[in-house]
This record gives C-alpha cells, sequence and structure tokens, in this order.
C-alpha cells in the first residue's frame, strides 16, 4: 500500500447489486414463508412498533434490505424487536409479521 | 408339565418380557439419574409424606379406573377400563388363581401367564369356594369388551363421541396389532388348552406387543404410574427448557387423541398434524419441527381436557426455548433507562401494547379511573417496553427476562402498590414471572370488581340487553380469573353463556402464542367464535383482552366490547 | 332511416353497433385498418380472470354478424361534418349521429431512448409480449429462455419528458398478469416488476396481484428504471432507486419488458373537439355527460376520451348508443 | 446494437469561421490537445479560427461550485460574445464541455428570461463600455472535428486498428455531461447515445465499447473534487466506470471533456496507490485521449509534439498497438531540446519497476 496521505478514500458504492448480492437465502426464506414477499410496503408495522418507538428499528425498511439481499446488520435489527404482535395487527396483507422476524433471525444470524 | 412350566411356545413370551422391562429400567433410571439435584430432592423429601398415599390412590382411580377420561367421554372411559383394570384384574386374579391351585410355592412367570396350558391335567373346579374359571372368563369378556370398543373406534371415532383420532406410528402399529391379537388369542387358547399352535399365537401376540410396548404409544401404561408420584412430590416441567422430567410426560402420553377435538386450529382452521399429541410424539421421537412446536395458541384447552394431566402448554415452551431460542446478549438494552410514564400515583396502570392499539379502552380506563377518584401513575401511556410474555411464548426466555427487569424496575422506581392491567397477556406474565414483592397485580377486572364493592363506583343498572361474555385464555384458563368479569357485567346487563365457556372457553385465534398461523386461519378461527357467541343470542360480546376484542371483531357482526367499555357506558 | 355512423371496430365501437341495433338503429362501423376487433386481436388472456381475448372477440363478432351489422373496412375518417363524417378523397358518409370510437394508439417506447427498444436485442413491450404468447414463442431474441426479467411499468405513462401526463390505468394490472404468465413459462426464472405506484382499481385486481407476489414469487420493486445497457455478455444491466429503502440498485436480466401506456389517438384531432392535456377528447361532463361530446349528435365511446379497460371500453359502447337513442327521441 | 437515434439528434454547425474559446484545464493539462485542435482545423481543414488571448475563463468552475453569482458569469460571458463580435465572429467553438454547457444555457435562459439578458447587457456596459451580438452558432470543438471526420479520414496515415492484426481498437467514449445532459438538442446523437466521439472512432475504423456504465460522469463533479472531503465520491465514479468497462478490455478511451480526461487518466494512478487495482489488459493502464489527440494519431502527428508525454497512463503501448513511430528518447524533451523533466515511474508507466497490482478485468 502506498505511503501517501489521500486525506480521502474511494467511498463505497451504496448502490445495492442484485447479480452480486447472494439472493440464496432470502429465496429460501420466501419459500417457506410465502407470504414474506406479500408486502406492499404500507409502513404501518414500523409505524405502530414498539421497539420503533424507542429505538430507529424499522422493521418496514430492513425486511425490504433482506428482500435485496442486503443482509449485513438484518440480524442485529431484528434482535431490537419484542415480537409485542402489534405490527400483525396492523398489517393490511395479513402477514404474519413476527413469523418474518424469527425467520430473518434463523436465515440471517451469520450475517 | 407343572414341573418345568417349559414349553418351547413360552419363548416368544420370555424374550418379550426381558426386553420390555430391560427397556423400561434403562429408560426409568437414566431419566431419573438426570433430573436437576433440586428435583432429586424433592424426591426423597416427597417419598415419605402423605403425597405417595394420595399417588397410590390416584394411580387407582386414573391408571386403573381412568376416571378423567370417563368424565370427558364415558365410552371412552369404558374402553380404557375394561383394558386397563381388566388387565390388571386378570394378572391379579391369575395369580390368586395359581396359589388356590398350586400352593404357595415358586412359579415362573410363563407359569401364571399359561396357567391353563400347564395345568391341563388338573381339575380346575372351585377352589376356595370360587369359581375361578368362570371369574377368569368374565375378566376376559370384560377385557375384550373393551378390545371391541377400541376396535370399533379405530375405523369409527365419530360414534364414540371423537371426531378425530390419532394416527400412528409403525411401533403403534405393530404394538396394537399385537394388542387387539392377545387377548382373542388367549379365549382361544384357554378354550383348546391342548391345541399348541393357539398357545404359540398366544404367547407370540404378547411378546410383540412387549417389545414393541415401550417404542409405542402404549409406553403410557408404566409411565404413568412414575408420572403421578413425581407430580406429587413436586416436580414439574418448565417453559425455560428442557427437562429430564419432561421424558415422564412424554412417554405417559397414550396418544389417546382427547386433545385432538378440542383444537380450534383442528376443527377451524383443518390442522391435522400439530395438536398436543402429535407434538409429544414428534418430541418423544426426536423429529420435532419448528412448525409443529410453534403452531400452538397455547390456549389451554387440550391440557384442561388431558386424562393424564400433562403440561402441555410448558412441554411446548420448553421444545420452543430448544428450537427458537437465543441468548439476550443485552439486546434490549436500548430500553433500560426507556420511562415514558406519566402522572403519580400509589395505583399505576400497564396497559400494555395490544391496549395501546385501542385507544377505546384507555379512554374508558381514564374516565372510570376519574369516576372512582383515582390517582393513578400510567405506565405506558407514550409507549413503553412489553411485558416479555410474546417473547417468552416464542421460546425466547432469556431475552424476556430482561425486558421483565427492565419494566419491574420502572414499577419499583415509582412506588406504586398496585398494579392495575387491562391485558391478561401482560397480567399472567406479572404474575407468573416478575418478582414483584410489595405490589398487588390486579386485572381491570378484579380492580372493577374492588371499586364496586368498596363502593367508589356506582353503575346505572343496564337494560334488558342480553351479553354475553368471552373468557380470554390468558385470564380464565391462565389465571384462573373467570368470575371478577362476570360479576362485573352482572350488575349492569343480562349475562348469558355461550355453550363452550369458562374453562372450556374458546380462543379467539389470534394468541400471540402461535408463531406460525397465517392470516387465513385465525379469520376461519375467529368465525366460529363468532358464530358460537351470536348462537347465545346476546347482542354484544363483552371480553376482558384487547387482543380478543380485536380478533373476535374479525368473525362477527356483532358488536365486541372491552370491559372496560362497558363500564364506562354504565358510570353513573 | 339515415345511419348511425361509429368510427371505429374495436371492442367499444363493436358493442355500440350491437346496441345500436338493439335499439331498433342502424349502425354503420368506418374501421380504418382491414379488420373488426381493434387491439383486442393482439391480446393473448386478459386480466384479471384471464379470459382468452379471443373469446371476448368471437362473441362479438358472431353477434355482429346476426345482426347484420354494415362494416366499412380500410375506410379512414377524415373529420366531421354537418351530416355525417368526411371519408378519405373527400368522400362524405351521412349519418343522424356519429359514435366516436377510435381507440387509443400504443405509447411508441422508442422515445424512452434509455430502455433501449429497437436498440438491444431483448427488449420488449408488453403488446410484443402479448403477440409472443398468442404464437406461443416466448423467448429472448436468439430463442433461448430467459433466466432474468424485469419489467418496466409507467412506460409513457405518468411521464411529463414524453407529454404523457395520464396514467394509462390498465398497465399496473398488464405488468402483473405478464410477470404471472412469464412464471408459468419460466419456473426457474427471477421476475422483477419495477413501479413507481401500483394502481389495482379494478375488481380482483389486488387479489391477482397479491398472489403474483405470494404465490407466483413476482419481485416487485418501487422505483422507476433510469436506463437499460448491455453487458459484456449480451444481457441488460439496468439502474433504479429501490425508494423503499431509498437506496439506488442495479442488476442484469436477459429481458426486459416495457409496460406501455396509452397514448390518446392521433385521429383525435381530426373532430376538431376539446382535447385534454394529453391529447384524449373531452367528454361534456365526466359524470352523466361521460360519453357526450359538445355537439348535440356526437358521442364518445371507449379510450378515445381516456384510458380505459376493455370491459369498461364496452360499457360505454352501450351507454353511447342509449344516448343516441334518446337524442334521437329527443328530436322528435 | 441496431442503433440509428442519434440520427434525430443533428445539429447545425457552423462551415467556417469560429471564434476560438479555450479551457482552462485543457490549456493547462493538455496544452498540446488545443494547439492539435487549431493546428487540423487550419492546416488539415482549411478553416478561418480565431484565437483570441484577452479571452478569460468563462467562470463555469466558479459558477458550478457556487462562488460565482449567476449575473457574474453572465456578464463574463458576455464579454467573451462581445469580444467574439469585437473580432468581426459569429461562430463560436468551444474548447471545454463545461464552457459549451455554460454558454448554451446562458443563451436559453436569456431566450426564456429576456429580462436576464438585458441585465446582462446593462451590466457588461457599465462595466467595460462594451456591447455584444448573440454568437450564430456555438458548437463544441468535438463537434467540429465530427463534423469533419470524413474529411479527415481523407488526410489520414493510419486507422484505428491493431497495426500487426488489423482488428479494430476498442475504444471506449466518454462523453462530458455538461455536453448534451443539459440540452440534449444541444449535442449530436442526444444524451441517452452520443454520438459525437462515437462517430470518430467509428470513422476512423476503431470500435465502440458500449458497456454499462457508458453514460456514467467520469466522477470529477466540480464540487465533488474541489472540496478534498468529497474526493472519495469523486474517484468512486471513476472507478465504478473502470471496473465496468474492464471486462471488455479497452485499448484506450477517448473524451471530450477537460475534467473528464484528465479524472479517468489520473484517477488510475490513485486507485493504483490506493487499493493495488489496475486497469487495462496488461494492468498498466487504460490511457485516455483526447479526441485531438486520437485525430492527430490518425493524421500522422507526432505523440509528443501533441502533449502526449502529459499523460498519467503511458500511452506508449496504444502507440506500437496503433504502429506509430516515436522517438522515445525524446519524450521528455521540449522547445529545442530541453529536457522538461520526467515524473516518478508509478504502477500505471508502462516501464515502470516491478511492483505486481491485482489487475482487473
Amino acid at each position: 500500500m502506498s505511503a501517501i496521505e489521500w486525506g480521502y478514500s474511494v467511498l463505497p458504492a451504496r448502490t445495492m447489486d442484485l447479480d452480486r448480492n447472494d439472493l440464496g437465502p432470502v429465496r429460501e426464506m420466501l419459500e417457506e414463508m410465502p407470504q414474506f414477499g406479500a408486502c406492499i410496503a404500507c409502513g404501518g408495522c414500523t409505524a405502530t412498533c414498539t421497539a420503533g418507538n424507542l429505538t430507529s428499528f424499522n422493521f418496514r425498511r430492513v425486511h425490504t434490505l433482506v428482500r435485496r439481499g442486503e443482509y449485513t446488520g438484518a440480524w442485529a435489527e431484528m434482535n431490537k424487536c419484542m415480537l409485542c404482535g402489534k405490527c400483525r395487527l396492523v398489517c393490511p396483507r395479513g402477514i404474519n409479521t413476527r413469523g418474518v422476524v424469527r425467520l430473518i433471525k434463523r436465515k440471517l444470524g451469520d450475517y | 408339565m407343572v414341573q418345568t412350566f417349559y414349553s418351547g411356545f413360552v419363548i416368544p413370551f420370555i424374550v418379550g418380557t426381558s426386553v420390555l422391562f430391560a427397556v423400561i429400567i434403562y429408560k426409568y433410571v437414566r431419566w431419573m439419574v438426570r433430573l436437576p439435584r433440586r428435583d432429586k430432592l424433592k424426591v426423597w423429601h416427597g417419598l415419605f409424606s402423605v403425597a405417595t398415599l394420595k399417588g397410590i390412590w390416584e394411580c387407582f382411580t386414573e391408571c386403573l379406573l381412568h376416571r378423567r377420561i370417563w368424565r370427558v367421554n364415558p365410552l371412552l372411559g369404558y374402553m380404557h377400563t375394561a383394558f386397563a383394570l381388566g388387565w390388571f384384574l386378570l394378572i391379579v386374579v391369575g395369580w390368586v388363581e395359581t396359589i388356590a391351585y398350586l400352593g404357595l410355592r415358586f412359579v415362573p412367570l410363563q407359569g401364571h401367564i399359561f396357567f391353563d396350558y400347564f395345568t391341563q391335567d388338573m381339575d380346575h373346579g372351585p377352589r376356595w369356594g370360587i369359581n375361578f374359571e368362570v371369574v377368569m372368563d368374565v375378566l376376559l369378556l370384560y377385557v375384550l369388551s373393551g378390545l371391541v370398543l377400541a376396535v370399533f373406534k379405530r375405523f369409527r371415532s365419530r360414534a364414540m363421541g371423537m371426531k378425530r383420532t390419532t394416527k400412528l406410528t409403525l411401533g403403534d402399529r405393530v404394538a396394537m396389532t399385537s394388542l387387539w391379537f392377545v387377548f382373542p388369542m388367549r379365549l382361544l387358547a384357554e378354550s383348546f388348552p391342548s391345541q399348541l399352535p393357539l398357545w404359540w399365537g398366544y404367547s407370540i401376540a404378547l411378546g410383540v406387543f412387549f417389545v414393541a410396548m415401550p417404542f409405542s404409544r402404549y409406553m403410557h401404561i408404566f409411565t404413568e404410574v412414575p408420572l403421578i408420584f413425581l407430580r406429587r412430590w413436586g416436580i414439574t416441567s418448565e417453559a425455560g427448557r428442557e427437562k429430564s422430567f419432561d421424558h415422564f410426560q412424554l412417554e405417559a402420553c397414550s396418544r389417546c387423541g382427547i386433545c385432538i377435538d378440542p383444537c380450534q386450529l383442528q376443527r377451524d382452521a383443518g390442522m391435522r398434524n400439530v395438536q398436543s399429541a402429535y407434538f409429544i410424539r414428534d418430541r418423544r421421537y426426536n423429529r420435532l419441527t419448528r412448525y409443529v412446536a410453534d403452531n400452538c395458541l397455547l390456549c389451554g384447552r387440550c391440557q384442561v381436557k388431558c386424562p393424564v394431566g400433562l403440561e402441555l402448554d410448558t412441554l411446548r415452551l420448553g421444545s420452543r426455548h430448544s428450537l427458537s431460542g437465543t441468548p439476550s446478549n443485552g439486546r434490549f438494552n436500548y430500553a433500560c433507562d426507556v420511562d415514558r410514564s406519566r402522572g403519580e400515583g400509589r395505583v399505576g396502570y400497564f396497559a400494555g401494547c395490544m391496549t395501546l392499539l385501542s385507544p377505546k379502552i384507555l379512554r374508558s380506563m381514564e374516565r372510570i379511573f376519574t369516576a372512582a377518584g383515582e390517582q393513578v401513575w400510567w405506565a405506558d401511556r407514550d409507549g413503553g417496553v412489553c411485558c416479555g410474555r410474546p417473547l417468552k411464548l416464542s421460546g425466547d426466555i432469556e431475552a424476556a427476562r430482561d425486558m421483565m427487569r427492565i419494566n419491574a424496575e420502572l414499577f419499583r422506581n415509582h412506588g406504586i402498590t398496585t398494579l392495575v392491567t387491562s391485558c391478561p397477556i401482560c397480567l399472567r406474565v406479572f404474575r407468573e414471572d416478575y418478582n414483584l414483592d410489595g405490589i398487588e397485580v390486579l386485572h381491570h377486572s378484579e380492580y372493577f370488581v374492588r371499586l364496586l364493592s368498596d363502593g367508589r363506583l356506582t353503575l346505572k343498572p343496564g337494560g334488558t340487553e342480553k351479553m354475553t361474555y368471552h373468557d380470554p385464555c390468558e385470564l380464565g384458563r391462565g389465571c384462573g380469573i373467570y368470575d371478577a368479569p362476570r360479576e362485573v357485567l352482572q350488575t349492569v346487563g343480562t349475562l348469558v353463556e355461550p355453550a363452550e365457556t369458562r374453562d372450556e372457553a374458546l380462543c379467539c385465534g389470534s394468541s400471540l402464542a402461535n408463531m406460525a398461523v397465517e392470516n387465513s386461519s385465525q379469520v376461519a378461527i375467529a368465525q366460529a367464535v363468532g358464530r358460537a357467541f351470536e348462537a347465545t343470542g346476546a347482542g354484544e360480546i363483552v371480553t376482558a383482552c384487547p387482543l380478543c376484542k380485536k380478533a373476535i371483531a374479525r368473525g362477527t357482526s356483532l358488536p365486541v366490547m372491552d370491559l372496560a367499555e362497558v363500564i364506562e357506558q354504565h358510570l353513573a | 332511416m339515415k345511419k348511425i355512423i361509429v368510427v371505429g371496430g374495436g371492442p367499444a365501437g363493436m358493442q355500440a353497433a350491437l346496441s345500436l341495433v338493439a335499439e331498433g338503429l342502424k349502425p354503420v362501423i368506418v374501421e380504418r385498418s382491414g379488420a373488426l376487433g381493434g387491439k383486442l386481436r393482439d391480446w393473448h388472456n386478459l386480466f384479471p380472470s384471464m379470459t382468452p381475448a379471443h373469446e371476448v372477440l368471437e362473441g362479438m363478432t358472431k353477434q355482429m354478424e346476426n345482426a347484420g351489422v354494415e362494416v366499412m373496412l380500410h375506410t379512414e375518417v377524415e373529420g366531421l361534418t354537418d351530416g355525417g363524417v368526411l371519408l378519405m378523397e373527400g368522400k362524405k358518409l351521412e349519418g343522424e349521429a356519429v359514435i366516436v370510437a377510435s381507440g387509443f394508439d400504443i405509447f411508441d417506447a422508442r422515445l424512452k431512448e434509455e430502455y433501449g427498444y429497437h436498440i438491444y436485442d431483448n427488449v420488449f413491450t408488453t403488446v410484443d409480449v402479448e403477440r409472443m404468447l398468442n404464437k406461443g414463442e416466448v423467448a429472448l431474441h436468439d430463442g433461448s429462455a430467459p433466466h432474468g426479467i424485469a419489467f418496466v411499468h409507467c412506460v409513457g405513462s405518468r411521464d411529463e419528458k414524453v407529454n404523457q401526463k395520464h396514467c394509462s390505468k390498465v398497465c399496473c394490472i398488464t405488468g402483473v398478469k405478464q410477470a404471472m404468465e412469464m412464471r408459468q413459462l419460466f419456473p426457474d426464472a427471477e421476475i422483477y416488476n419495477f413501479y413507481m405506484d401500483i394502481r389495482m382499481f379494478g375488481p380482483g385486481y389486488e387479489e391477482l396481484y397479491q398472489s403474483a407476489q405470494q404465490d407466483f414469487g413476482v419481485n416487485f420493486i418501487r422505483g422507476r428504471v433510469s436506463e437499460a445497457s448491455p453487458t459484456i455478455d449480451g444481457r441488460l444491466q439496468i439502474k433504479a432507486e429501490d425508494t423503499l429503502v431509498g437506496r439506488p440498485l442495479k442488476m442484469t436480466v436477459d429481458m426486459l419488458v416495457l409496460i406501455v401506456g396509452m397514448k390518446a389517438s392521433s385521429s383525435n384531432e381530426k373532430y376538431a373537439l376539446p382535447l385534454s392535456s394529453s391529447g384524449f377528447l373531452t367528454p361534456r361532463d365526466l359524470f352523466s355527460g361521460a360519453v357526450s361530446s359538445d355537439l348535440p349528435n356526437v358521442f364518445y365511446a371507449g379510450t378515445a376520451t381516456a384510458p380505459k379497460t376493455i370491459g369498461e371500453s364496452i360499457c360505454e359502447g352501450s351507454m353511447a348508443a342509449e344516448k343516441v337513442s334518446e337524442y334521437l327521441k329527443s328530436r322528435k | 446494437m441496431k442503433r440509428s437515434s442519434w440520427r434525430e439528434y443533428e445539429k447545425e454547425i457552423a462551415g467556417d469561421h469560429y471564434y476560438y474559446a479555450r479551457s482552462c484545464i485543457r490549456q493547462n493539462f493538455f496544452p498540446g490537445s488545443e494547439a492539435t485542435f487549431l493546428r487540423i482545423m487550419r492546416d488539415v481543414l482549411g478553416k478561418d479560427i480565431y484565437d483570441d488571448p484577452r479571452h478569460t475563463s468563462c467562470t463555469g468552475i466558479g459558477y458550478h461550485t457556487d462562488i460565482v453569482p449567476l449575473d457574474t458569469t453572465m456578464a463574463v460571458v458576455a464579454r467573451q460574445f462581445a469580444l467574439m463580435t469585437e473580432a468581426g465572429y459569429e461562430n463560436m467553438a468551444v474548447s471545454c464541455i463545461t464552457s459549451f454547457g455554460l454558454y448554451t444555457e446562458i443563451l436559453e435562459t436569456w431566450h426564456e428570461f429576456p429580462e436576464t439578458e438585458a441585465r446582462a447587457r446593462e451590466n457588461l456596459f457599465k462595466a467595460t463600455g462594451r456591447e455584444f451580438k448573440k454568437p450564430a452558432n456555438i458548437a463544441h470543438t468535438s463537434d467540429l472535428i465530427f463534423h469533419n471526420r470524413e474529411e479527415i479520414e481523407r488526410q489520414a496515415v493510419r486507422r484505428l486498428v491493431d497495426a500487426t492484426t488489423g482488428e479494430p481498437l476498442k475504444v471506449v467514449e466518454h462523453i462530458g455531461c455538461h455536453y448534451a445532459k443539459i440540452f440534449p438538442k444541444s449535442g449530436i446523437g442526444g444524451s441517452e447515445f452520443p454520438y459525437v466521439l462515437a462517430g470518430m472512432v467509428e470513422q476512423w475504423g476503431g470500435q465502440v465499447v458500449d458497456y454499462p456504465e457508458r453514460r456514467h460522469c467520469c466522477g470529477f463533479g466540480f464540487r465533488n473534487y474541489l472540496v478534498q472531503v468529497n474526493r472519495g465520491f469523486s474517484i468512486a465514479n471513476s472507478r465504478k466506470k473502470l471496473e465496468s468497462m474492464a471486462p471488455y478490455k479497452p485499448d484506450m478511451m477517448v473524451a471530450n471533456c477537460p475534467g473528464c480526461a484528465m479524472f479517468l487518466d489520473k484517477w488510475q494512478y490513485a486507485l493504483a496507490e490506493m487499493e493495488n487495482v489496475t486497469y487495462g489488459a496488461d494492468g498498466r493502464g487504460i490511457p485516455v485521449l483526447t479526441y485531438e489527440e486520437m485525430a492527430g494519431l490518425v493524421l500522422g502527428y507526432d505523440p509528443w509534439d501533441m502533449g502526449m508525454q502529459m499523460h498519467q497512463v503511458d500511452v506508449e503501448p496504444l502507440l506500437g498497438k496503433l504502429g506509430v513511430r516515436y522517438d522515445s528518447e525524446a519524450k521528455y524533451l521540449g522547445r529545442g531540446g530541453k529536457f522538461i523533466g520526467a515524473p516518478k515511474p508509478a504502477a500505471v508507466n508502462a516501464f515502470s519497476g516491478d511492483r505486481i497490482y491485482r489487475i482487473k478485468h
């Protein structure tokens, strides 16, 4: 490596590259729980979220990222969930949101 | 023959019996050794106590008479009693018979069992004034009458008052088939004692049954006995982990299938493989899936009916912990200093997540507190930390305990002496898992009863409007609170009960305990519950749980209200 | 008895003619092309019930034959005259009333250059896909099966850059429908729908959408594709923002399907009647006068006035016929 | 690629008599390119082009970094127009993409908001006493080369092909953002498929590489580069392009924008130092040429006369491939054979030491 003090470094790309991302785990998740794919991103879950009321936890955003193969941090985020179940009560698509939380935690513990 | 008590045909019987006792002893010793120290101490303390005597009596009433099954289903009760008591008496009377004819001398096991073969040459006339032949034949007929019912049940369970009966494993099939042959073969062999092939048949049936027995559901015949004593001595299963004691519970399950019919997932949502009998079977044979472990409302309806009194919900929670529990890792540290409480008072009110989604209940509680002149500390009016029960129900018990500590600390910091909650889910966890010494925990129904009896609240008597009451699982079967809400409701209206009520009450179907159920099944159950309430002719459904309220409302056109709302409407 | 002129022989025009016959009137259909049916002839299965388009078309043409409706094919209307319409080469066709059912044009996807239609081989439009489905030959340019398919919603809809401010209404559900058809044809393909909004206004549409998500495993990504570029292995790289997570996204696919919108028919200008900003004919009002024009004897039916489904167009055909009948009675 | 759509975006280009507006960056980093342009225009094409020492920067850099207010910029631009008017010209040939974009933008603004033009005229007159006529035609100098690409081909001594195999060279073309992304109609081929450089490459025998990030910005973006902390963003964009073109193994890049040519070239050195990654078939970088240099090579000009020794990525391998004869000893000799100094060898220099880098393909 060079000894040059550049004062900056090459910024990592923010782009989600679906070709490079490993979509295997998310495919498995969808197979196990097809309703995971039925989200219409209304955000009701996040609005009512007990944990989201206290932290930056955004269930809608995190699971959308997971859908795109962006797993980093998903497990840690999902760990903030208290499983209280309010999100499921407001979900207009009737998704077992708590099941989604546990599925993500189970499948992505390694990421 | 009497001298040797040996013939070739006894070999299957001897082998079977040896295997049976070897396996049973191996299992029991292993399980006992692995009991935690605390449980072992309980055994020593209980052994020479009145609990043991009570256990003996229970063994008689339950293992032989099957009193609890009789209560649920008399036909089924008769079947079980016929098998258990009949066979037991056959053995006891058989021994007496041996003594009566051969005197007090050593007779090997096969001598008792195949008595008629070995004593073919003897005179079988009455001894001691008892016609043993007739007695034994009557007993055998009694058992056979049970057998007829058993066969009938296998093919026509509905006629036995059981809509569904359990599906069998291979071990079950082998054991059951051989068992079905045991008594008819005995009848034939004893009727024609000189026919050796019949004795061979009888011996083989017994041998096969005994070998298959410890690996089949018939293991329950023996295991129920140690279970009864261990339970009497105070040993229980735990929600937070799987224990050695669990094995006694698992193998004491006869898979009688009584748990299947009450299961609403079965009768309203068409699920056929998740009921307690199947859960226990799967766990016993190490093939439990997350789906089965998670797919239970933990409503407790089957547990109430279980003739063996198994801790079905606790066993399932233990499995969930093993399958899905993760270390806490301080994951809720972010909530440690959260205090969004409001107000001041010795009485604290904890709405809980579900009530926070039900503003009508909140408003009613507020008005009732005002009417009663109560100074209230609102623990979570602007959101707070969940009570922890949902997480516990998912199997994540360590993390749930962190949440419980956070809330308990919050309660103590504000110096309350009474904690009222309108949510039975929170109530149950406050009572069962929280350490809230010095704080009395009340469900709002209990609190209302107290306000009324203290004269702090007066209600306008209601009209003639009939209302019906739904027992929330966590409140009724969970905390044993059935009367408080009814007492309150009776002061303002006419209460009509649905067909299944109190400890048999239906579950709303949206229980937080079910981690796997799909929306369509929840709706199907809610609709069935709705129909049950509509059949009462009541004009409104009252419940005492915010979640039940929301869940039932999805399945009926009748108004569904929380107890607090009803009271608020009738405030004088 | 004077004739009632129906301009356009698509679903709306055909139904208008049939209903006119039922009212005891004598319609004549003036159709620019060589056959009746309009664009319905190109469609495969119709959303949301997946009814084969030819069934609907054959049902209507059979009725037309039975009713003996007069049809002038290969005849283009050049404008309105006092007592009828002006045809090609200065010919006139007289009629007591005119129903304009001249339909819409399909948006020319080449105008959205950045998507590379007619530039890259494997960029198709939904119209191409319908034709391929009809032929039973859905495949990439080289005849192979696609493994990654992306649908781009709102191509030529809700886009001021191509003077198409309006929503074309049927594209969302078309995208959903074709994605499901693709799933059936290519069970192992990854299928993506890039949308700005999903507008499921019709009966059974939302259910179809949910089924596409849940049962057919179609991925929906909220974000407009900005551009398509070729990759070294002959695939297409597309870029969009996943607006639901606020991050840009890129991926390569084998097949890009542009869900093209409805453009106002270029013939609308010939009638010298008011046009909306997108060029559709403006009905007298959007409520009780939805099939009436500013002229007492001129009526509208179908997509001449706005994007509509086939069912709605047929419905308007009937409605226009009824209004013609009312108009004739009021004159007596 | 079935592409003819560029023909929908053709523009009026004046045939002769140009007022030349130079580029700040090019004068400093590629001075040879502007000289080559004038040489081609005058010697090869026989055009009249006036190179005016009095004109100034257009303020584009200051304008796009929000340092120079719009009114000031308009006054400066008005002065350039006044100088052109005074010199008796009405066609502008602009060397810089940003200037070209800025002049186009200002003319468009004056057209849409005539009061801004009046104000600019007033300000200019107050400050300098000058008046101006708006140019009849504005073209970027790459437009002029494109316009005359056939004539250049006629006078060419070589084509853009590998001299030994005869295979066309793979050329990545990069168009400055301000060329057509602001007003697609102002560029040949529009903004999606600009044809101005591709047209030259194809005309002179090369093969244009159509790679996914072809339209992406080079990353220069004034504020991104000029503020040090933002340079990480700038270089990340250049890398994105380099990564995207690498699999095609291009022989060279050609750019028509001063900043792009500079950054696509110099960031390759920075990336080699920062990330140990080099591009190009042999891992010695992908040479970046201006279109004048490309035209000059086709016309047989001496690379050192065109200032190609100023490049960060060495051009010698490319010259070898093209069969250009050059005196390697003369690379760093200036006017009169004076040594002008040589840079230290770096990873992207063809003849540098033995450092091994990961080569990206």
